[in-house]
């Protein structure tokens, strides 16, 4: 056994031997250099859970060498190894979530501590960190000790750029609807689907059929139920005065309250409290497809003259359209879901589409304070285009300053 | 009264929107507890709601019944299936119902229940599977029919955009199958070309325009602008 | 005549749909090649250069209502792991998608005489989607104590030498909705490892942005993603392999027959109703 | 006889057969051990009834489908209440809160905050009675608000800035056009005209209107595109009920 050893060490020996000459005479590489400026922070714009370590990068940083992480809970030890990073990765530029776009991260070494000794770091006593380089052969470590404890950060610098359009949006929302209080003419453009809504409610009083409402699948916290609801209030209002009916079936049992507490309110606006039936909107299921199939059923039974489809639907989308499209009612719908849109515009005669949804209401109610918020809206849209001009022309030319800009981590 | 009916639900909607904004920009972990208790509360009180769909629903084919409505017989099976689904989903959980009544307790420590960590072989799975599934599976199937009525009826070149979208669809459709790269390489290209290109743009215009109206809608909801969500003004 | 035909009976076209598809299913008509895309190509090239014994992780998060489109890639990738000797997990997020992997990993393991614990492994399910990424990210045993038929996961010889997510050699989500997003953003990104994905064709693509990041390596789109794979199965095997008659039934081939009938009946639909639709235009 | 009665009568033996063929067939099927008598077997045979009254829908509206569609909404809304006991209210509220209340020998302190939900969740019911339906608002003021507030910051930053970020690529590097250069070109083009065609403030008129039509023709490639690729997702649903039916239940095809 022992001889066995002896021989495998001669061996090695001999091999270290004759390979030491062609190393000296291979002697392009520089030679290893010590680790500089190695210091342990907690990290910047996260949640309390890691510290982070950064050291400069060295001209001896290449293929085969390799940085050594060391970590002990007390300044005496016991150090253990906890990772062995290869010299030529991790840099602080491929973090820029807590160091920026700034050039000079390319300069330094960085890496994420999370946990040591596969338990997570202590946030109430500092963790001990030492480092050193190693190419196989040498090792040299880093003369000194860096320490630091986790903390949880209250505000996550890399996230402003989200904040300033925010704040931007806001104003400009806001600063519109203020305007819209004086001046009461604000111009908006046609929106087909919604002058013939007012049609359809004459033709189904004539024919003496229901019209048909559905409010999208998703729950009341969505923007385009909405949007949805408060058209309903608009359509409702209508409905009332030509002394129509108007059914709503619902997916969500909240979304059913609010229409229920909408229409109400919209026959006492109309003055006629009395022609309410509350039956009229009742939930049916909330699952997808026995939802469609009972309201195919309705479409195929009531014949409603017509059907309204406003908020956001998945694939029983055409499930329903398609029935009510063969079943001759007028069909319009307003959805935010991009890919049913298709399957509405070939089978409804009108369709809202995206956004158009949510300038419904303030369309149909014309209240100052709603337009005001859409030409706010439309400024938003130009900001965008002007932002898309000039940011391609400004990358093209050579400056990714835009990228940086509306970039996200 | 006032305060209550109106005042107060719009101070609960502007606080928790403005907490909620700035919530996001704050990466310390009680940022993201908020973010999780608020959304454990909120199915919470959707949890409740499903009383009122219930109540909605057994009223609905109650009356029907009740006055003999054409087509009440139907109205049997809603609650037919409704019975043996909450039956068999929650036949195990009767062990808690029991343990409330003999008021002892008996833990049930999995997440789902007695459903640990499948379905397979129990009852529950056998309605999922035969009836449940077989019916979803088959009205998601009828689209199949209905794409196709849909395109023969709708897919005729009256205007110049009516052609556009004939022409997208035919395309796309082709390349997706064999037949299209028999044909001509150029086929699959030219569709991965309509997609990534022309389709990537309107969806990307359509979906910037939404962000913005969805943001201004946002915004309403907190400033209480709008408030059609709480049922008209009062 | 020809309002006839343009208001047809739409029952008409559904038995003409019908027969568009049941026909290829029984004969072999349409029969034709497959021409694989690159995005497939590209899983089919990672696992290919995945060694002996590597680690592949198979996440198969849809219900039978997806079953049609996901379930031939399914088989499919298991086949060609099994068939390079790969070890495969496989797992769940979806509760009602437990009954098909193990179906799928019983069928793909019985036709290569592979054995549960030291060629395969099946998790099963547990609820929690990032939590439960983010945990196993950090330590598997801890986040499945034990794997779906009960056994301590620390036990089974397979799983000896992975300890966490980053000692995968390759992941594969099979998504019929949106748990391609959390694998990418909370898997692959935190604990480094390569990852492609398979989906349903509608939501195809939605996913080429990430493909454009690299944070997909490839992408099973649909059954036709799925039929791209079984072909490039087919190429690669080596010369005086006999194939097993399992191996000969590709479901997704199989469907391209009664798919490309179909499609080319939904053409010449439009296109017949185009040409009558400019005959009455032209009297008027 | 009028047509509608004749239409009727015609309906009617129509129906009576097929159920007389699916009883002939499935009797055939047991007798023929094609299935067995257990739960698979019964199974499937319930799902193809089932799968079948639901494509009846497509010749017309009838009592299979009218039972088939409520059997459906039953078992959804009682799947609905199974899920809401055991992934909501059980884990949420149950567990953490109200056995507390009942049992004094439950291990950990009760997390007394969760009453707040609990009466929020309370009020909902306060809908059914005409009085009290304001106290449900509270409950929408905190679901819709939260939601608003939850979604200004993201989608800001997970939709705007990440659509933003693609688009602003370089048209050329080094005044070299190539295919790309087109492309992004025409990206950008699809982009802001679609952009413009949703301006409500502009009327769609000049340059404007020019501009917007643009707009509508990428909106109609777009719509068209996924028209075509829907296709093949849906006929793959088919196909696999196509395939349950002819070889699970009929075993017409292997």
């Amino acid at each position: 056994m022992n001889c066995h050893y002896a021989r495998s060490g001669l061996i090695t020996l001999i091999i270290v031997l004759l390979a030491f000459p062609l190393a000296v005479l291979a002697q392009d590489k520089p030679s290893l250099m010590p680790p500089q400026d190695f210091i342990a922070f907690d990290t910047p714009n996260d949640d309390g859970k890691s510290i982070s370590l950064i050291w400069k990068a060295s001209e001896s940083d290449r293929e085969g060498v390799y940085y050594i992480i060391y970590a002990a809970t007390s300044s005496k030890g016991p150090w253990k190894e906890q990772y062995r990073v290869l010299s030529t990765t991790r840099f602080k530029s491929d973090a820029p979530q807590y160091f920026g776009l700034s050039k000079d991260n390319e300069k330094w070494h960085f890496y994420e501590v999370t946990d040591i000794n596969e338990n997570p770091l202590s946030i109430t006593t500092p963790t001990y960190f030492k480092l050193a380089v190693t190419d196989g052969t040498n090792t040299i470590a880093f003369p000194g000790i860096a320490l630091s404890m986790p903390q949880g950060n209250w505000f996550d610098t890399s996230k402003i750029n989200v904040l300033v359009f925010v704040i931007v949006f806001s104003f400009l929302v806001m600063y519109f609807i203020s305007l819209a209080r004086k001046n009461l003419n604000l111009f908006i453009r046609h929106i087909p689907g919604l002058d013939a809504i007012e049609e359809t409610i004459g033709r189904a009083t004539e024919m003496g059929r229901p019209i048909l409402y559905l409010n999208g699948l998703l729950d009341m916290s969505s923007l385009s139920t909405i949007a949805s609801t408060s058209i309903l209030g608009k359509v409702a209002r209508k409905v009332a005065n030509y002394d129509s009916q108007i059914k709503v079936p619902c997916y969500d049992p909240i979304v059913m309250s609010v229409c229920q507490e909408v229409v109400k309110e919209s026959y006492l606006e109309a003055g006629r409290p009395d022609a309410f039936k509350e039956d009229n909107i009742f939930f049916i299921t909330n699952d997808q497809f026995a939802y469609a199939a009972a309201v195919d059923g309705i479409i195929v039974r009531h014949k409603p003259a017509a059907n309204l489809y406003m908020g956001y639907y998945y694939a029983e989308s055409l499930l329903i359209a398609e029935t009510g499209a063969v079943s001759g009612a007028m069909q319009i719908a307003g959805t935010d879901s991009i890919t049913q849109l298709p399957f509405f515009i070939t089978t409804c005669d009108y369709t809202l589409m995206g956004e158009e949804l949510y300038a419904a209401s303030a369309y149909l109610s014309r209240e100052p304070l709603q337009l005001g918020s859409l030409k706010g809206q439309d400024f938003g849209k130009g900001f965008i285009i002007l932002m898309l001009v000039v940011g391609t022309i400004v990358s093209t030319i050579g400056y990714p300053f835009f990228v940086n800009l509306v970039r996200t981590f | 009264m006032n305060i209550f009916r109106r005042t107060i639900p719009l101070i609960i909607a502007f606080c928790l929107g403005i907490v909620m904004i700035f919530r996001y920009y704050v990466p310390h972990q009680s940022a993201e507890d908020l973010l999780t208790k608020y959304g454990e509360w909120v199915r919470i009180i959707g949890g409740f709601s499903i009383v009122l769909g219930l109540y909605s629903l057994f009223f609905t084919h109650y009356t029907k019944i009740k006055r003999g409505m054409p087509g009440w017989g139907y109205s049997i099976f809603v609650f037919i299936g409704f019975a043996v689904m909450v039956f068999l989903g929650l036949i195990k959980e009767f062990e808690t119902f029991l343990s409330i009544i003999s008021g002892k307790l008996i833990d049930v420590t999995s997440p789902f229940g007695s459903w640990e960590k499948s379905l397979t072989g129990t009852s529950y799975d056998w309605i999922y599977q035969y009836i449940f599934n077989a019916c979803g599976a088959t009205m998601f199937s009828i689209l199949a029919f209905y794409i196709a009525s849909a395109a023969y009826r709708t897919f005729r070149i009256r205007s110049v955009e009516a052609t556009i979208l004939l022409l997208a669809a035919v395309i796309i459709m082709i390349a997706r199958v064999p037949i299209g790269g028999l044909i001509s390489h150029w086929i699959p290209d030219l569709a991965d070309w309509i997609m990534e290109v022309p389709n990537l743009a309107a969806k990307r215009g359509v979906l910037l325009g939404m962000c913005l109206g969805s943001i201004s809608t946002a915004l309403r909801i907190i400033f209480g602008i709008e408030r059609g969500y709480l049922g008209g003004g009062e | 005549m020809i309002k006839f035909l343009l208001n047809i009976d739409r029952r008409i076209i559904f038995i003409l749909v019908l027969l568009a598809l049941i026909i290829p299913l029984k004969s072999q008509i349409f029969n034709m090649p497959v021409k694989p895309t690159s995005t497939v190509e590209k899983i089919y090239k990672k696992i290919e250069s995945l060694s002996q014994g590597s680690i592949f992780l198979l996440s198969s998060d849809y219900d039978p209502q997806s079953r049609a489109e996901l379930y031939p890639m399914h088989i499919a990738l298991l086949r060609h792991c099994f068939r390079k000797n790969i070890k495969v997990i496989s797992m769940t997020h979806w509760i009602y998608g437990v009954g098909i992997a193990e179906e799928a990993l019983k069928k793909a393991s019985a036709e290569y005489n592979k054995k549960d614990g030291e060629d395969y492994v099946f998790l099963g399910w547990k609820p929690g989607f990032a939590m439960l990424i983010i945990g196993m990210g950090q330590d598997l045993y801890s986040a499945y104590p034990t794997d779906y038929y009960g056994k301590n996961t620390r036990d089974i010889p397979m799983l000896k030498n992975v300890a966490s997510l980053r000692d995968i050699d390759y992941m594969i989500d099979l998504a019929a909705g949106a748990t391609i997003e959390p694998w990418i953003i909370y898997g692959s990104d935190v604990y480094k490892f390569e990852m492609g994905a398979g989906c349903t064709a509608i939501s195809a693509p939605d996913m080429y942005p990430f493909m454009q990041t690299k944070q997909l390596n490839g992408l099973l789109g649909g059954m036709k993603g799925a039929a791209d794979y079984e072909t490039l199965l087919e190429k690669g095997t080596l010369v005086g392999e006999n194939l097993t008659l399992e191996e000969k039934t590709n479901l997704a081939r199989e469907a391209m027959r009664p798919l490309t009938a179909v499609h080319l009946l939904i053409i010449i639909l439009v296109i017949m109703c185009n040409i009558l639709y400019l005959l009455t235009r032209e009297k008027k | 006889m009028t047509p509608e009665k004749n239409n009727k009568t015609i309906d009617t033996i129509l129906l009576i057969i097929f159920v007389a063929f699916l009883l002939g067939i499935n009797i055939f099927l047991f007798s023929g051990k094609y299935l067995h008598f257990d739960t698979q077997g019964v199974g499937i045979v319930v799902a193809a009834f089932l799968t079948l009254a639901m494509y009846s829908f497509l010749y017309k509206d009838n009592p299979l489908f009218k039972i088939a569609e409520h059997i459906f909404v039953g078992i959804g809304m009682g799947m609905g209440v199974v899920l809401t006991w055991l992934q909501v209210i059980k884990p949420l509220l149950y567990k953490p809160l109200i056995r507390h209340a009942i049992f004094d020998n439950t291990p950990g302190t009760p997390d007394y905050i969760l009453i707040v939900p609990m009466i929020l969740g309370i009020f909902m019911f306060a809908r059914l009675y005409g009085k009290t339906s304001w106290l449900s608002r509270w409950s929408f003021a905190f679901i819709v608000g939260g939601g608003a507030g939850i979604g200004i910051p993201v989608i800001i930053n997970s939709l705007i800035l990440k659509q933003l970020e693609p688009s602003l690529q370089p048209i050329f590097v080094d005044w070299v056009v190539t295919w790309q250069s087109i492309n992004i070109l025409l990206i950008l083009v699809g982009t802001i005209s679609v952009l413009i065609y949703f301006f409500f403030s502009l009327p769609h008129k000049g340059t404007i209107g020019g501009i917007s039509r643009i707009g509508i023709w990428f909106l109609m490639i777009s719509f068209g595109a996924t028209f075509g690729y829907t296709v093949m997702g849906r006929m793959s649903l088919i196909i696999q009920r196509i395939q349950f039916l002819l070889t699970d239940w009929l075993h017409i095809i292997k």
